[in-house]
């Protein structure tokens, strides 16, 4: 535990930070761009060229309006819950490798060995923040919004979970990676030092080997994706805040500064998720090109490569934007029976079928 | 072919088992298992013996119990004298058991009899294949107990409940002092089957000691309950309660034989020298033979007559014993179960004919009315009266020989005399009943309007007659003589040779018994033809008041030993409701009442204190681990 | 002084208590369940540095089974009480005393 | 460096876990989740510290996302509107004391008189692969008891929480 070690620790935390930041604000604007397109409205277009200073000036109103505490409220509660929602997406940020290398250091902020439990561990967290809000609000659709948001996120986590084993069973093979000559190796041994199976970068580094894991596990694809929206509460999944039926769900009660920090909890964890997705799924920071593919040795590629993370990680963002405007809302006896009855068994099918296909395959 | 000793004593238990748990309801079923099992077991005797013969003295033996070195087989002890003893049991009960289909037809507790009868002729087995002393007493308690069942088994009249209870009662009485017999011997002798203490006193005769009189008679005790011997004599005739068959099979045949059975078993325990026991015996015998056949004269209940000659030829038996003749006594014992039980069961026939009536004044001029019931009555009172060719001038010919051999002149006369006594007596309370019942006038209504019963029951009365006629000279005092006396030389007559003998071989003894059964005889005779009342209470006036009341022994024993047994019973009350049940018990339950109120606080139904107490008790494992 | 075992095991055995002082001292039984739920933790605890102070992984994988088995137990657990609930409207240790005598 | 997170955790957890039982502010059992929630999350600290990698993620994983969700859960739907008055029972208190006092006190002394195990270097490493190893190979059998007592947990539950049984 050197200083440098806890330095570049620094470095790292602060620039993902406000990358994240800076991605959750602007994807506010972006969905409210993408939602007019679609409803063929103009969205905002008042702050700015095409609106784009929309988020300075949410910010500022955010900040600026009266912080309103209804007097039914649990204190405690109330002032936790919001801070609570954020911290789940943040902490999952941790161990996604965004790059390869810049100089010596790899481009992700803890290269956990259990990285993937890691993940669903926080992830499994992100509950408290909605039942806390729910519970602190002390009113019925709030309360009913985090009753359903709790039963919600723990039926999704099991489908994504298992889900997710598939990709570990295929690329977790302990011979590693094929030496293709040409130090291909070597680049990848500096890279995955230390690591071992569960780890994310392994994962990339598999995928830049051999092909993204979206051909390989498709249907892993399809369960994670829709688990994604039920956990980040986005449409078609977003029962626990459903305007329609629950007026807003747990965000009823909270104004001003507060109902921001749900707001970008929201936007916060969508952006981890599509993070997560594309490493698990995408390929990471890896395009198969030359050069690409394998750690950086420059520090130009390295950002090229955090470049192609972001690329792909902002496209997936798009898509669940997208998703949300052209979906309707399942109802709740159908999202439950859907996750339960269809993608726990799927997911268990699948990991079975996977597991057996990696058996039965030749030189194995 | 060992199996089927084995076979032969256990079917009859199987059949009572089988009848008391499944075929309850099916008569047909529980009496055809009963009388197979009975028949059956006759005929695997039959086979057991012609295969191995009769000359077998062997034990078959299993480990039954064991208690640190002390070991109990069960076993059978197969000898001449048990399988007689066995294929006589299984004859006349198997005869007994047909007779009872026919007799018990119509009652409700039809299966349950025929279970009880199992289960007696079970026991009765047992008594006679036991090759140790437990074993005996556990069959001879089983016999005890069936025949409760089978005495009572009209429980439902107060006569029969109280007659059940009291043979068992009485029975009681006389297994105290057996059992206590059973383990003097167990104390002194060390063992408890009959071959090892045979040869234990075989080489020490006096290993006994100065118990030997003791220990004797209290076995002795054992054979004066079962055998109804004086002063144990009264439960015998009340136990002519049970159904007729019953009184055949228990008291006439086979029950009350196990005293005189079992005193011929062990016989060595008796004859020691320096014991005195055998002279007492011969000497209760000779006195219940004389008191039941006076008492006998002047009874006017038919089974009650039977139960009394049944007595007093038992009597006889015992002082045949007594007397050191065992083959007289064994032979009597097997001629007397021919007889009698066809006495019993002609008259069970009668009485089924009268509709239950007993009482022979009831009776009358049935001769001709029921032929084959006169036929087969008459023939069990000639042998019961001891008159020639029948078996019993033979049996009793051979006890009053056997009276004559005796080296002391004042017991030779005395027993002699008194022998001769009682078969005058016997032939004449016998054919006072026969000329009462089958000759004179029709009495009652019942009597004239009497039927021949059916053949299910006659055919048993005729083959009982005919052993009765022929049971003195088929050879069975032969076998006994060879087993109780191997020395003497042994019989190779012919069968006109044997109806001679006693002439032969003790003409004195075989002329005075059959002057006597002729005089009692004529005596009867004289009284009782074409009379409608007994004339006998106008001449003899109170004794015969005194003979008929039976000598008052039951009101004797109600006043004396019963009244003492109330004051007992009143004591140990007080004693176990006061003492026992107060003090002793109520400590303890008081005690343990008392900790209960004190734990059941414990007992909270808090879950804290729950946890507290666990917690507690966690802790306290601990230090006794972990310091 | 480095960390050793014994750290490690006085701070399971105080978690330990501190699970049974809430078992007997609290009465709400959700409450009582967590206080259960702290005692297995200290086990747990116990285990994984035992496991780790003697080089064997047994007690993880022991560890492992506890946690799975904790869970059914909850679930069954939290079950009965919602049972218990709906029949006696109450989670009170107090006023359920059907089992007193 | 690892002392100091060491002296951190314990006392976060044992801070957190003594909140749990007996808040001095709030008597609420959510309040009591929310610290064991936090104990749990402590507990996974000193699980890293000692190289239990993958137990520190599992114990986060099922007690903290799973577990206590549920707790959170069944609180909500019982909605204990009136909350535990605060009247601790002299008798409940003494007994908590004397029990846990002479617990603490044999274990204690018990672990003061063992010799004192040297802190070697960390060979075991709790990571997925060794235990994954171990545990589908020589504890696949009690793997396999525990997966069915899972599925019985889960029936019974299922029973358990109809409205009624048919």
């Amino acid at each position: 535990m050197t200083s440098q070690f806890i330095l570049f620790s620094l470095l790292k935390v602060l620039c993902v930070f406000s990358v994240l930041m800076f991605i959750v604000g602007n994807a506010v604007w972006v969905e409210r761009k993408v939602s007019a397109f679609i409803q063929d409205r103009r969205g905002p277009n008042r702050v700015g060229p095409f609106g784009l200073f929309q988020l300075i000036a949410d910010a500022i109103k955010g900040f600026l309006k009266e912080d309103f505490t209804p007097g039914h409220v649990r204190k405690a509660y109330y002032w936790l819950a919001p801070a609570i929602v954020m911290v789940p997406s943040l902490l999952t940020v941790a161990i996604i490798p965004f790059g390869s290398l810049l100089g010596s250091q790899k481009m992700v902020i803890a290269d956990l060995n259990v990285g993937i439990l890691y993940t669903f561990g926080i992830v499994s967290l992100a509950v408290y923040g909605i039942v806390l809000a729910g519970y602190a609000a002390r009113s019925k659709y709030p309360f009913l919004g985090s009753i359903r948001s709790s039963a919600q996120m723990i039926s999704y986590e099991i489908a994504m979970g298992m889900s997710v084993v598939p990709l570990f069973l295929i690329a977790c093979d302990p011979k590693g990676i094929r030496d293709l000559g040409n130090g291909w190796r070597e680049a990848w041994q500096t890279f995955l030092a230390g690591t071992s199976s569960l780890n994310l970068s392994r994962l990339v580094a598999w995928q830049a080997d051999h092909c993204w894991l979206i051909i390989y596990a498709p249907l892993s694809f399809g369960i994670f994706l829709a688990a994604m929206f039920a956990e980040t509460n986005r449409l078609p999944f977003d029962l626990p805040e459903s305007e329609q039926e629950l007026a807003g769900g747990y965000n009823v009660e909270y104004s001003s500064m507060k109902f921001m920090l749900f707001f970008m909890g929201e936007y916060a964890s969508m952006t981890v998720s599509a993070a997560l997705l594309t490493t698990l799924f995408l390929g990471g920071w890896t395009l198969p090109i030359p050069g690409l593919d394998r750690p950086a040795s420059t520090i130009p590629l390295g950002l090229l490569q955090i470049a192609v993370f972001l690329a792909k990680m902002l496209i997936v963002e798009f898509i669940i934007i997208w998703v949300r405007w052209m979906w309707p809302r399942f109802r709740y006896d159908q999202l439950m029976a859907l996750g339960w009855r269809r993608f726990i068994p799927l997911a268990l099918a699948n990991i079975l079928i996977t597991a057996v296909a990696l058996w039965i395959k030749p030189g194995h | 072919m060992n199996f089927l000793p084995w076979l032969i004593l256990f079917l009859p238990l199987c059949a009572c088992a089988t009848i008391t748990l499944f075929t309850q309801r099916d008569r047909k079923l529980s009496a055809g298992l009963s009388i197979g099992a009975v028949v059956a077991g006759f005929l695997f005797s039959i086979l057991f013996i012609s295969s191995s013969g009769w000359n077998l003295n062997t034990e078959l033996t299993t480990t039954w119990l064991s208690v640190g070195d002390f070991h109990i087989d069960f076993g059978l002890r197969l000898d001449p004298l048990s399988l007689m003893m066995t294929l006589l049991v299984t004859g006349v009960a198997g005869v007994i058991h047909i007779y009872s289909w026919g007799y018990m037809a119509d009652d409700p507790g039809f299966s349950r009899y025929f279970a009880c009868l199992s289960l007696f002729t079970f026991s009765m087995l047992g008594i006679v294949l036991s090759n140790n002393f437990i074993q005996l007493f556990i069959f001879w308690e089983l016999v005890g107990v069936s025949s409760y069942l089978l005495v009572g088994f009209w429980f439902e009249r107060p006569a029969a409940a109280d007659a059940g209870k009291k043979a068992f009662i009485t029975n009681r009485l006389g297994d105290f002092g057996f059992i206590i017999g059973i383990l003097l011997v167990w104390a002194t002798l060390g063992s408890l089957n009959f071959g090892d203490l045979e040869h234990k006193l075989h080489a020490d005769p006096s290993a006994l000691g100065a118990m030997a009189t003791t220990a004797g008679l209290l076995i002795f005790c054992g054979a004066v309950g079962k055998s109804a011997q004086f002063p144990l004599h009264v439960w015998l005739p009340d136990a002519m309660e049970g159904p007729t068959p019953v009184s055949a099979l228990i008291h006439a045949a086979t029950m009350v034989a196990a005293g005189v059975y079992m005193l011929c078993r062990v016989f060595f325990l008796l004859n020691l020298p320096g014991s005195n026991a055998l002279t007492v015996i011969a000497a209760v015998g000779g006195f219940t033979a004389l008191l039941a056949a006076l008492i006998a004269t002047q009874q006017n209940d038919i089974k009650r007559v039977l139960a009394y000659s049944t007595l007093s030829q038992l009597g006889y038996m015992v002082m045949s014993v007594g007397l050191q003749g065992r083959t007289p006594a064994m032979f009597h014992l097997t001629t007397h179960a021919f007889f009698k039980a066809l006495l019993f069961l002609s008259a069970g026939s009668i009485i089924l004919a009268l509709h239950h009536e007993q009482n022979i004044w009831k009776m009358g001029a049935l001769r001709k009315k029921m032929p084959v019931t006169f036929w087969t009555f008459v023939a069990g009172t000639l042998a019961l009266a001891g008159v020639w060719p029948f078996s019993g001038f033979f049996s009793k010919d051979t006890i009053l020989a056997q009276a004559l051999e005796q080296p002391n002149p004042a017991l030779r006369y005395g027993f002699f005399i008194l022998g001769v006594l009682i078969a005058a007596i016997t032939a004449f309370y016998m054919f006072r009943v026969v000329f009462v019942v089958f000759s004179g006038p029709a009495r009652s209504d019942g009597a004239g309007h009497a039927a021949e019963s059916p053949s299910v029951m006659l055919w048993p009365l005729r083959i009982l007659a005919v052993f009765s006629l022929i049971g003195g000279v088929i050879g069975v005092d032969a076998l006994y003589n060879k087993m109780f006396e191997p020395l003497s030389d042994e019989f190779h007559y012919a069968l006109w040779q044997r109806l001679l003998l006693p002439f032969a071989e003790a003409p004195f003894a075989a002329t005075l018994g059959l002057l006597a059964a002729a005089a009692g005889f004529f005596a009867a005779y004289r009284l009782y033809t074409n009379v409608l009342t007994d004339p006998l209470p106008e001449k003899l006036g109170s004794t015969s008041q005194w003979l008929r009341d039976r000598l008052y022994f039951d009101e004797l024993y109600e006043a004396t030993v019963i009244r003492f047994h109330d004051r007992l019973a009143a004591l140990a009350n007080w004693f176990e409701r006061w003492i026992i049940e107060g003090f002793c018990i109520g400590l303890v339950r008081g005690g343990t009442d008392l900790t209960g109120r004190m734990l059941r606080q414990v007992q909270s139904g808090n879950l804290q204190t729950y946890a507290f107490l666990f917690a507690l008790g966690v802790a306290l494992v601990l230090y006794f681990v972990l310091l | 002084m480095t960390i050793g075992l014994n750290h490690y095991l006085v701070v399971s055995i105080m978690l330990f208590c501190v699970g049974l002082f809430g078992v007997i001292v609290r009465r709400n039984l959700l409450v009582i369940y967590m206080g259960l739920e702290l005692m297995l933790n200290a086990a747990n605890l116990a285990l994984v540095a035992f496991s780790r102070f003697n080089d064997n992984l047994d007690g993880q994988v022991f560890v492992f089974f506890i946690i799975t088995v904790a869970a059914a137990e909850v679930a069954v657990g939290l079950a009965l009480i919602v049972a218990l609930y709906r029949k006696r409207q109450t989670v009170h240790a107090e006023d359920l005393t059907t089992l007193r005598l | 460096m690892e002392n100091f997170f060491f002296y951190f955790f314990a006392a976060l957890t044992l801070i957190f876990a003594f909140l749990v039982i007996a808040n001095p502010f709030s008597n609420n059992p959510v309040t009591s989740a929310m610290f064991l929630v936090l104990t749990i999350a402590s507990l996974a600290g000193l699980f890293v510290l000692l190289h239990a990698y993958f137990l520190a993620a599992v114990q986060v994983l099922v007690y903290a996302g799973a577990v206590m969700v549920l707790f959170l859960f069944v609180i909500m739907l019982l909605d204990l509107k009136a909350e535990e008055e605060r009247h601790i029972r002299a008798f409940g208190l003494g007994a908590g004391l004397i029990s846990v006092g002479a617990i603490v006190s044999i274990f204690l002394i018990s672990l003061l008189k063992a010799p004192l195990l040297s802190n070697p270097a960390p060979i075991v490493h709790g990571d997925t692969l060794a235990l994954g190893k171990l545990l589908f190979n020589q504890y696949s059998l009690p793997f396999e008891i525990v997966s069915v007592l899972l599925l019985v947990a889960m029936i019974g539950v299922v029973l358990l929480s109809k409205k009624e049984l048919k």
